[in-house]
């Protein structure tokens, strides 16, 4: 064959960024060799992250007390996780981020379903939604204890303020745009009212609701670690009240322990949401792109 | 220029267009889509609807369906709300639903026991040539094989009237052959009165009662025929492609007036 | 109006009274901290009282509380004691103990050695016209430097959190910080030595810094519970300063039980002499400090006319033949 | 006709639930009606929402200074709106919250452009970017210091950290879900590498882009709103700080004052925002299913 | 079974397939949608492809377009990278360009100055008929619109090979007539290898200097045949009748045979 000819084997492979781009579905590497190719690039980055630390550290560029080396904090972290005021606290805080995003969710799925679809409701408060938004959760404490007094309740009427506006506007994103072709067809075969929601919008807009349930949990949790110290119950110790605590009683092995905690709490819903958003994505055939 | 037609006004028809007229966009973008266009169809009755790309063939399914608003005249459907089940001109399916689900959803929402409605969906898809591929999504499929997962789709729905939008577009002859038996079948079956837009002058031939020829921008009705072949009809036939060659003939007039 | 929150007893008088009683997790409300862990305060109200606790890493959520019905009494410092007292135009709260004094303190970098080395340095204070602000403000007019709101004059004052402090002191962002204890310990603990401890600004070397406030409906509805958390502090008070290796340990403890961490019992040893823990809450002290805040311009004169209702305090000192504290 | 026959007509309107779902392109409002009926919504919302606070208020459920009425609040505002306290507090947060939310867009779309298509920093980094968003803006304080001490950085830090994982999240989830066969189309007609990116991926994803700006935005201002605390600068008021001044002196007026100020910003940016998702919809031909 | 089409090995092939395969998914749900397909294309050669509906054409295409790897066998594409131009079986317009911007992006890809970008783009939407549609949206559009278009957008590539999959399947025949005579004149001037797939037989056959045949899943080639007929062709001639007649009759037998 002539030497400007561009050859494609079923083996070969491409060089370069199209690489990257092209479908892959032929390999079908081990299950073994997947996991390893998902988890290396994590440990890669786990040791690179380890070892600027503590070269930062060995640099000597700030005091032990203000910033503590790998070592300090990991034994710190070692020896907490061995403590109960750690899982103790984890399970009151991790009980209160259920309870609160789950009532987020109802709240956020209805406000969002509700604005997108009506449009007098959405010109009263679509643009609230994203102001509401905007509000620190410290700007409704007062109101918080006004309305709930010192109970728990308060915590989460925190957390549901902060969460379902964005449930709210990932609901409002994924039905605007929705293919009005579906909602055509789905109206065509007879899906009015409810049944339009049940059967075509709300399952054409999963994708970005997902999405939006994913930034609904970052406020959610956000919103949780400021409000836990709206209602400090002595009995209760709470991830959000360690971390404030550690942070005023100045113990930054400590803070940078809780810190770890709460990355790998996020780490471990992050894949709950991204096991979903995998889940949407084969089923609607978009997955192969990135070939991930 | 606007010609009408008409059944005899004794019966009611299934499907009755009456000056109707579709404007879309506003000032100096507006298009006129459809101008003026009346038009019965009689219950039973299969009118095939032909004319040049871009002459408002959707737009007029779209309108009797109901999915659109005339911007005059009017549009009426016999029967209840939802009397006319539009297969569209892209195949339109739900990705997230396999291709059962797809089929099943218009029989699920008519509320029909399971067990029938899976029974149901075996027949549909074989009748379309699919029963191997319930189980797979749309992204699987061949542009063909998604078209003919929209025309079960589409004959799920069991309404007395049908509009299809060059349902056979995507498909090879032989597949196409087959399945206009199928529709003709059904058809004949179910008593139903069908709106049918094709390119395809020979399968206008074919298929219809009536061919209506639309003219190009704005859409009028320009020529009206009947098609008295005894049926069953065969597409290599000399009487239709007698048919096919006269309507040919009126299309090539029209479109060689509006073509460039 | 809303009598039905102010305290747990839905059906007037019948049924127990519950009595809800803020603190900080802080050395500075050691007797709260060791009357809740020692069960001083449980023993005083008795059976028929029930005492639910509620703990706050800062004052305006109590004050909140206390507002909303939340909350019937708390342990505070002076500042939003007066916050409480001035926007509820004076109906709110009353003060009816006192529970501690001392513990502020200027630390600053070694090499500062006097007023004067002061100049175009940066102090820190923990908020914007509170106690400790207006302190140093006071005290460097005193000593002929100006300051400013906004941060500008002769010595430049940064209001920012305490916890903040300590990291800023020791990035070297500021040069000193007019701070409570355990923060005065934690400066030092961080290379800082003590300037100033307040105490000596004062006459005795006492001065509030934290007391006890009622809300005012419940003083009203229930004086005899009032009277019993009076005698609990009392108690509280005679304990951690006759045991005051139990208080510490108790202080570590409670503390943790909180945090996670038990407070490092060092921290309290050391911070611990610079504590007076009195019954009086020095209300001349608290109207002199508001005295200050107008003269550095700070605020505008509070009228603190029936803020202490000491009534109780001096019925529970007569019985035990302690001295009184004269009524303000 | 039959009266079992539906008539559709051009001047006809349909009843029910549908006539919600009908596009109404036809309807050619005056330039005045479309203002007023985009108007009175909000209006009456407004209305009803002062409407029920001031019967709260005169139920006397809580003292006037627990919750102060509409009245106090909004002669507050007044006065509030006259102080050069609002105004200078104003320039400095929204100058802050516009260069700090620069430069969390550009670090966002950087990163997220890069976690999306490059498959080994999806492993390595992909769950990561969640976690982060989760991570509260407090924790972050003493790192902000050490690094970059009293400085506007510190600020700045803070709100990036906040802002970026939340708009690298909406430019992935963008990428993720841009139809394969538009990829497929680009790389066909010879767009690869950056291109592929600048004229297909990117404007394929921008409605999701701009969804995750939204959300970052909050997170920015929310952000901001706790990092002002953080450097209280010489001769610099700020709006973070005013709010938690006026909670620390337990000024609910004041407090509320700043929270609808706080509101007003929140829907001016969100009306931007949405300004540009309508355009965008309206240029992809999904504007009008919900007719508006 | 597997019959091999190729010109003399004298000629570096345009195109060249070599015992390619492609397996679509893995295990149980793995679909054989290409099986040993060898097929070269001459330079300058115009071969149709044609075989029943989910046959693997729109597989082959990609293949050959680069777009998906072959499961095995090997593709090659004569001259540089982006040397094979592929217009889909769907439009695949950008919704976020107008029609004048569809058409002028791959121009713009390829670092043309904008005074002939523009007036290339005017010249490619007069070809097929939408010079006054520059300004538009694909979603204003009618289908057939799109697909001409989208037929713009890849005439506008200049690549030396030109894949097209049912570029005209959406077409009334007179429109379909005189896009007919465009293609072929873009075709000889620019002296293009086109790999045209259709479902039209007489399409073909007026089109075509060879026609394949593919078999049904899986696809592999069983007829292949050289059209002769002079051109310029007319599409209803008796030469171009006849060969479609028999291309018709082998496809007949063909999906006879899978049918059902
Ligand atoms: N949403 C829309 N906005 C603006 N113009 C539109 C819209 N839909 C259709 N049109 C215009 O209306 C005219 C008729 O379109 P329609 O889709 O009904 O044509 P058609 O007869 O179905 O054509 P084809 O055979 O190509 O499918 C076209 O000129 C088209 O540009
Ligand atoms: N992404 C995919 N995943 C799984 N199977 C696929 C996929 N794409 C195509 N197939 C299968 O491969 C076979 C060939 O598909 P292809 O699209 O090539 O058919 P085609 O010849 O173009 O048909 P048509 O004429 O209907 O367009 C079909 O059986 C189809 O189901
Ligand atoms: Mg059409
Ligand atoms: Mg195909």
């Amino acid at each position: 064959m002539a030497s400007d000819t561009l050859a494609r084997t079923g083996s070969g492979t491409l060089s370069g960024l199209d690489a990257l781009d092209l479908a892959t579905q032929e390999k079908a590497p081990s299950r073994l060799g997947r996991l390893w190719s998902a988890t290396w690039p994590k440990i890669a980055a786990l040791a690179l992250a380890l070892g600027i630390w503590q070269i930062v550290v060995w640099t000597g560029w700030k005091e032990p007390w203000a910033l503590p080396g790998p070592v300090t904090v990991l034994s710190d972290l070692g020896s907490y996780l061995l403590t109960s005021a750690l899982w103790d606290g984890l399970a009151t805080t991790a009980r209160r981020a259920a309870v609160g995003f789950a009532a987020a969710l109802v709240v956020g799925l209805l406000t969002g379903l509700a604005v997108a679809r009506i449009r007098v409701l959405r010109a009263a408060l679509g643009s609230m939604i994203t102001a509401l938004q905007t509000m620190p959760s410290i700007a409704w404490f007062p109101l918080a204890i006004l309305l709930f007094q010192l109970s728990e309740q308060a915590i989460f009427f925190v957390v549901v303020l902060g969460a379902a506006p964005s449930i709210a506007n990932g609901v409002i994103h994924g039905v605007d745009y929705v293919p009005p072709i579906l909602i055509r067809a789905g109206r065509n075969i007879g899906a009015r009212g409810l049944n339009l929601y049940r059967y075509v919008i709300a399952p054409a807009a999963l994708p970005a609701i997902v999405a939006g349930l994913k930034q609904g949990w970052a406020f959610a949790w956000r919103s949780l670690m400021a409000g836990e110290l709206l209602v400090v119950i002595a009995t209760k110790t709470s991830i959000g009240a360690q971390l404030t605590y550690a942070r005023e009683l100045s113990e930054a092995p400590r803070l940078i322990a809780i810190m770890i905690v709460i990355l790998v709490i996020g780490l471990l819903v992050d894949s709950a949401f991204g096991a979903a958003d995998k889940a949407i994505r084969r089923r609607w055939g978009v997955l192969d792109q990135a070939g991930n | 220029m606007t010609s009408t037609t008409t059944t005899p006004s004794s019966v009611t028809p299934a499907v009755a267009l009456d000056g109707v007229t579709k404007v879309y966009g506003r000032g100096a973008q507006a298009v006129l889509a459809l101008d003026g266009v009346s038009l019965d169809v009689a219950p039973g009755e299969f009118v095939c609807l032909v004319g040049a790309s871009g002459c408002g063939k959707s737009t007029l399914l779209n309108l009797v369906a109901g999915l659109d608003r005339p911007s005059g005249g009017q549009v009426r459907v016999a029967g209840s709300e939802q009397s006319a089940g539009l297969m569209f001109q892209e195949p339109a399916l739900f990705p997230w639903l396999t291709v059962a689900a797809n089929v099943e959803l218009p029989l699920r929402l008519r509320g029909l026991p399971r067990a029938e409605r899976k029974e149901r969906v075996a027949e549909l898809l074989r009748t379309v040539h699919l029963g191997e591929f319930g189980g797979r999504r749309p992204h699987e499929l061949s542009g063909g094989m998604r078209q003919r997962v929209a025309l079960a789709r589409t004959l799920a729905l069991d309404t007395p009237v049908l509009l299809m939008d060059e349902p056979f577009g995507a498909l090879d002859a032989m597949t196409r052959d087959i399945l206009h038996d199928e529709l003709e079948r059904i058809w004949s079956e179910r008593q139903l009165s069908v709106l049918f837009v094709t390119h395809n002058v020979r399968e206008a031939a074919r298929l219809a009662d009536r061919i209506i020829l639309l003219s190009s921008r704005p859409g009028r009705i320009i020529y009206s025929t009947r098609v008295d072949i005894p049926r069953p009809r065969r597409i290599d036939s000399a009487e239709v492609a007698a048919i096919a060659a006269e309507v040919t003939d009126r299309l090539r007039t029209e479109v060689g007036r509006h073509g460039q | 109006c809303g009598d039905g929150e102010s305290s747990a007893t839905a059906g007037g008088d019948s049924g127990p009274v519950t009595l809800r009683l803020g603190y900080f997790p802080n050395i500075t409300h050691a007797p709260a901290v060791v009357g809740v862990e020692k069960g001083i305060f449980a023993e005083k109200l008795g059976s028929d009282v029930k005492l639910e606790t509620k703990t706050f890493n800062a004052g305006p959520a109590a004050i909140e509380a206390i507002f909303s019905g939340a909350l019937d009494a708390t342990y505070i410092g002076p500042n939003p004691t007066v916050n409480a007292f001035s926007k509820s135009k004076g109906e709110a709260v009353r003060v009816v103990s006192g529970a501690a004094s001392g513990g502020v303190a200027l630390v600053v970098k070694p090499g500062i050695d006097s007023v004067e080395d002061l100049r175009g340095k940066k102090i820190a204070t923990p908020q914007l016209g509170n106690t400790q602000d207006v302190a140093i403000r006071y005290w460097l007019k005193e000593k002929g430097l100006t300051t400013t709101k906004e941060g500008g004059g002769d010595v430049k004052i940064v209001p920012q959190e305490n916890a903040q402090t300590v990291e800023t002191f020791g990035s070297g962002a500021i040069d000193g910080a007019w701070v409570p204890e355990p923060f005065v310990s934690r400066l030092v603990n961080a290379g800082g030595k003590v300037l100033v401890d307040e105490r000596d600004l004062w006459p005795d070397r006492k001065f509030v810094i934290t007391n006890l406030i009622v809300s005012t409906k419940f003083l009203k509805a229930h004086p005899d519970v009032v009277k019993k958390l009076v005698e609990g502090q009392v108690a509280a008070n005679d304990f951690v300063n006759t045991r005051p290796d139990e208080a510490q340990q108790a202080i570590s403890q409670h503390i943790g039980k909180i945090t996670g961490k038990p407070l490092d019992l060092k921290l309290i040893k050391q911070a611990w002499p610079t504590l007076e823990f009195l019954n009086d809450p020095i209300a001349s002290s608290l109207k002199a400090g508001l005295d200050h805040a107008v003269a550095v311009q700070l605020t505008q004169p509070v009228d603190l006319d029936g803020l202490y209702d000491l009534s109780f305090l001096n019925d529970v000192l007569k019985a035990q033949g302690k001295p009184e504290v004269p009524q303000p």
